[in-house]
């Protein structure tokens, strides 16, 4: 650490005090977990409380990417799945805790992120589809018979030994805390800062004295850490799943919708949107999941063509255009 | 005579057959001020890419201080003390001002200017929780200048600040300018407007089709029977 | 017969909130050549796009050939017999054949045969290469191609952006030499340089200066007057300005 | 009873004459793929879903208007085109002038994408739709001694005749020569006075009627089609127009040949790895050579 003279210390504090955003995102992560904390006292399903925690992790997970990086990775689910195996296999074979297993979930998913820093040289299409493949290759070798005697091959993985549903819930509680801690830490840190300025400009940044590469990685490999995490907590929270649930293209849809539809780049929006189409979802999705999709579907496209910066940016141009009423306009 | 901050030692840089930069090479020293000047697509650009780090040489070497640096990072370069403005201005549009600066400052070695003078250098003090992209085209311009001497560059390059600016916009830019040399910086500036660079530096190095033609004072520059050649055809001169 | 074929008036051009013309106001009469000359990036590029419809106008007013077009978009003025050369003036993955017949399309198809044969005619060079691509011919031919494709719709008035970038002053020449024939056909032309030497195929000239018009006159009125060397070589000239 | 050695010579024949003849196919369902892109720069992500569609109303055309397979991927063609036209002025014209406009629009096709499938699903239910092999010449035909499926040989046999005809609309008439004027430079054609709304809208169009009238061949060379396989196949689609360069109609006809060589060499030599071949080839090409067979490098940074 850098010795900050003790005066710019002080101006330091009092800027983070008087700075609003600060404290409405500390808000940001005290009621999500408090609302979680309590929630299975009012609702009885936590299974699907616990799928709406994993939702909102794997929504900031996309927020940390396309909000902060710019970067849109379609096959997201890539990590959430290798981490749902990893875990899996690690508790299975291993005879790890469950939790233990969880945080080796992580790792599944930060050495499959790490896997793909190549994919970096790409940008826009070229890396949206590259990671989709690449998730779907992870998803063909891992299902694949010949390797059955490994990952049990099509026929899944069956953790119910392990099931605990008080454990299970608090993982994800903490999880989501984590999450919210990691985009907190980028909205307010020069590390936020140098990501928001690779983003725009990458030679401009870098000109800025920023390491492009390097932190661009960390980000990205904190994204792919978290889907690891929350894919062992899914896989947990199941007991017995096939590859083809763990590495469905459509949880890295859902993932991008959440994410759009509360808007990318804060850190309320994701944890709205999961809350908000989670509802929805489990209110008419699970039983009818093609009308969820064609929901969503239209969402998308209602989002790109009339707010592409999500609820959050509408909320943000309607309040600024409240204030500014009657003023003139420079 | 003090060492030559930057040496840049038969820099040629070819895409695919094309080149674009032909076996460049000078010193600048400093304190001094060197105008780079050509026409369109002469190599300029390409020449402070290939210092900055943008991309490698193809041949030729560059050092900074004794140290080479052809190849390194661009990061790298810029905290080592080579810096530089980009032609469209290229600030952290969703970034503030502050921000901005702040994000060039916390990559600084060692002392410097603080953000309160740099602003005030930079003539943006008023400005500092503005939105860079709510500034108009000149303060933008500014703002990248700030962005570029927060890391206390040794040797700062200018890339075409004066096109798109009216005269008084280019007043304030050739003020500051002034001050950043009198700061003991080694200059170069890339400029179409000969006025504006003549308010700036003694010497000028021209290229033309990524090679050297003439180096040496801006006004033997203008009466140099290649430059007037490249600069105006053939027609004019007598 | 007696309008202006190009008449901008007080134009404002901007990119976002970088404006980059600044009350331009100019007029070209029917059957002469005017030469805009400024240095790079002074606005030269930008006025010859408004002019095409490519930019919008924020203020002011233009008319080609005698009708507002302010609103009207560039296919329409093309219509009316506008024809512009960009600098990189043709498509470069076409083959020479393409682009000339591009450079008329909607015509019918006899038509367009007579066009060619014309255009081959003027450019008897071109005939060898009508099937290769045209990004693959030398700096000069590709100019000829550009400026073959411009007449085939046979145009009242040829905008032509910077037609030396990229060429040696050989090129140059010959390019300064076809402009000279252009004009004794009486063709309105309206030609962006940086390079002088293109004076000598003008009529009147226009020097831009960081968006605004500082000079406007005949050729004889522009050698006479040292906003021409300022523009330029500028080393009063701008202190003036700065002093002002 | 062959001996080793010839029988390897029979498989990899085998392989490269099965694989040319599904490569023409699949160069033939990639091709809108890259004219949409060509024209507009869009990543078209629901190209897949426009195949499968394709394949859903050849088996309606089928069952419920007794048409042959063969003429429906014809009748196709311009009922999708009046759909792409729709869709273009429904979505495009919002999109341009965004800032972000590549992700964006991939964005936005991945939601077209999603409610195409929805709406499959809902209207028509979640089933593999098959239609009876006899309903096309369905007699395999042996070359070089080999027997090769009757289905590969019309699907590339319907392929070919379309994709020539394609060919011949963009390098043969006006509107395919202002549509390559586009491609090659949207400022450029401008300037001549090409309205490319127009022209971007009628490529969107036969883009989307290239893939639908592929999909109806998609039902027997894939031996059916449902509604959820429309982003695997424009995988498929995008790693054989990388493959071949984007933007590059001949590369895709490469692409889409190489493609189908793989596929079947792996068919025969490890068939349970067969499906990574396109996923394999994808980030092997955009990794290694992003331009592609036949780009040429444009872009420096």
């Amino acid at each position: 650490m850098a010795k900050v003279p003790p005066r710019r210390l002080v101006s330091r504090f009092t800027r983070m005090v008087i700075d609003r955003s600060i404290s409405w995102d500390l808000v940001g992560i005290v009621v999500p977990i408090a609302a979680f904390g309590l929630a299975p006292k009012f609702y009885s399903n936590e299974l699907l409380l616990t799928y709406m925690m994993v939702y909102i992790v794997m929504a900031q997970g996309i927020n940390i990417s396309y909000g902060f990086t710019g970067y849109l990775p379609f096959g997201y689910v890539g990590f959430f799945g290798a981490g749902a195996y990893a875990g899996s296999l690690a508790v299975l074979d291993l005879h790890v805790p469950a939790i233990l297993g969880v945080l080796i979930g992580g790792v599944g998913g930060l050495l499959v992120g790490s896997l793909l820093l190549p994919l970096f040289r790409l940008r826009g299409a070229y890396f949206a589809i590259g990671s989709l493949a690449a998730a779907n290759a992870l998803a063909d070798i891992i299902s694949n018979p010949s390797l059955t005697s490994i990952t049990n091959g099509p026929y899944g993985i069956n953790l119910a030994s392990a099931y605990s549903s008080g454990e299970i819930y608090v993982s994800a509680m903490v999880l989501v805390g984590l999450s919210l801690a990691v985009v907190f830490y980028l909205r307010h840190s020069q590390f936020g800062l140098s990501l928001r300025a690779i983003k725009e400009d990458e030679y401009s940044a870098s000109m800025a004295g920023v390491n492009v590469v390097k932190q661009r990685s960390i980000a990205w490999l904190m994204a792919a850490t978290m889907a690891g995490m929350a894919g062992s907590i899914f896989g947990w929270a199941t007991t017995v799943f096939y590859p083809s649930a763990v590495f469905d293209t459509s949880i890295s849809v859902i993932s991008i919708v959440f994410a759009l539809f509360g808007g990318t780049g804060s850190l309320w929006g994701p944890t709205f949107g999961a809350i908000v189409l989670y509802s929805a979802y489990t209110a008419v999705g699970i039983s009818n999941p093609q009308y969820f999709q064609l929901i969503y579907g239209v969402i998308i496209i209602a989002l790109i063509l009339f707010a592409p910066k999500g609820i959050v940016g509408v909320a943000k141009t309607t309040r600024a255009r409240i204030f500014t009423r009657g003023k003139q306009v420079v | 005579m003090s060492e030559a901050e930057l040496v840049v030692d038969g820099v040629s840089k070819y895409f695919g057959g094309f080149c674009a930069l032909d076996a460049v090479s000078f010193e600048i020293r400093r304190g001094e001020a060197l105008g780079l000047v050509g026409p369109n697509g002469s190599g300029k650009t390409t020449l402070l890419n290939v210092i900055c780090g943008l991309y490698p040489p193809t041949k030729g070497q560059i050092f900074f201080r004794g140290f080479r640096i052809d190849g390194h990072k661009p990061h790298l370069i810029a905290r080592a003390g080579i810096n530089r403005t980009f032609q469209l201005a290229k600030p952290f549009k969703s970034l503030t001002v502050r921000e901005n600066i702040d994000l060039a400052l916390s990559h600084r070695k060692g002392d410097g200017a603080s953000l309160d003078e740099i602003l005030n250098l930079t003539n943006l003090t008023g400005m500092v929780g503005l939105e860079a992209g709510n500034l108009n085209a000149g303060q933008q311009k500014r703002l990248d200048l700030a962005r570029a001497i927060s890391l206390e560059p040794s040797v700062l390059f200018i890339d075409e600040l004066g096109a798109g600016l009216n005269p008084v916009e280019l007043n304030e830019l050739a003020e500051i300018l002034r001050k950043m040399q009198y700061g003991g910086r080694a200059i170069v500036v890339v400029e179409h407007l000969m006025g504006f660079l003549e308010k700036v530096v003694d010497h000028v190095l021209v290229l033309n089709a990524g090679r050297e033609i003439f180096r040496g004072e801006l006004r033997n520059a203008l009466n140099d029977q290649d430059v007037k050649r490249v600069f105006l055809g053939d027609s004019i001169g007598h | 017969m007696t309008q202006s074929a190009i008449e901008v008036s007080s134009a404002g051009v901007a990119y976002g909130n970088m404006k980059v013309l600044n009350d331009v106001s100019l007029t070209v009469e029917q059957g002469t050549a005017m030469l805009i000359l400024g240095a790079n990036g002074a606005g030269k590029t930008t006025l010859l796009k408004a002019i095409m419809g490519f930019l919008p106008l924020r203020e002011g007013e233009l008319s080609l050939l005698g009708h507002n077009v302010k609103q009207a978009s560039t296919a329409k003025r093309v219509k009316l017999g506008i024809s512009y050369m960009s600098e990189l003036g043709l498509f470069p993955p076409l083959s020479v054949e393409d682009n000339l017949k591009l450079g008329c399309h909607g015509l019918h198809r006899r038509k367009v045969k007579e066009r060619l044969d014309e255009a081959y005619a003027i450019f008897p060079d071109l005939v060898a290469r009508r099937k290769e691509a045209a990004g693959s011919l030398s700096g000069g031919q590709r100019k000829m191609v550009g400026i073959s494709k411009c007449l085939m719709s046979h145009p009242s008035v040829l905008l032509m952006d910077e037609p030396s970038a990229g060429l040696s002053p050989k090129y140059v020449a010959e390019v300064i030499a076809v402009l000279g024939e252009l004009r004794k056909t009486g063709l309105t032309l309206l030609v962006a340089e940086q390079n002088v030497s293109f004076l000598a195929a003008a009529d009147n000239a226009c020097v831009i200066e960081s968006g605004r018009i500082s000079f406007r006159g005949t050729i004889a009125e522009l050698e006479d007057n040292t906003t021409l060397h300022d523009a330029f070589f500028g080393l009063e000239g701008l202190n003036d300005h700065l002093d002002s | 009873m062959p001996n080793e050695g010839k029988l390897a010579y029979l498989l990899f024949e085998y392989s490269i004459i099965a694989g040319v003849l599904l490569g023409i196919f699949y160069a033939f369902l990639s091709m809108g793929l890259n004219l949409i892109f060509g024209v507009q720069k869009i990543i078209n992500l629901a190209h897949g879903d426009m195949v499968m569609l394709g394949g859903f109303g050849a088996w309606e055309l089928y069952y419920t208007y007794h048409v042959n397979p063969i003429l429906a991927v014809v009748i196709v063609i311009p009922f999708t085109v009046a759909l792409g036209l729709a869709l273009y002025y429904l979505l495009i014209p919002r999109l341009s002038g965004a800032t972000d406009m590549e992700t964006l629009s991939l964005v936005l096709f991945f939601g077209v994408s999603q409610v195409i499938e929805a709406l499959t699903t809902l209207g028509l239910g979640n089933n593999e739709r098959n239609l009876p092999i006899n309903s096309i010449p369905s007699h395999p035909i042996h070359v070089l001694g080999q027997a090769f499926a009757a289905e590969a040989w019309v699907a590339a046999g319907v392929s070919l005749p379309l994709l020539a005809l394609f060919f011949f609309y963009l390098y043969g008439t006006p509107l395919g020569r202002q549509t390559r004027a586009v491609m090659a430079d949207s400022n450029e054609a401008a300037a001549v006075g090409i309205d490319s709304g127009r022209v971007s809208a009628i490529s969107f169009g036969i883009g989307l009627a290239l893939a639908t009238s592929s999909g109806v061949m998609a039902i027997f060379v894939l031996g059916g089609v449902n509604p959820s396989e429309g982003p695997g196949l424009t995988i498929i689609a995008f790693a054989i127009v990388v493959f071949g360069s984007l933007g590059n109609p001949f590369g895709t006809l490469l692409g889409g040949v190489l493609f189908g060589i793989a596929y079947e060499a792996a068919q025969v030599y490890a068939t349970s790895w067969s499906d990574l071949v396109p996923l394999v080839l994808v980030l092997g090409v955009i990794l290694l050579k992003p331009q592609g067979l036949l780009g040429k490098r444009t872009r420096v940074v």
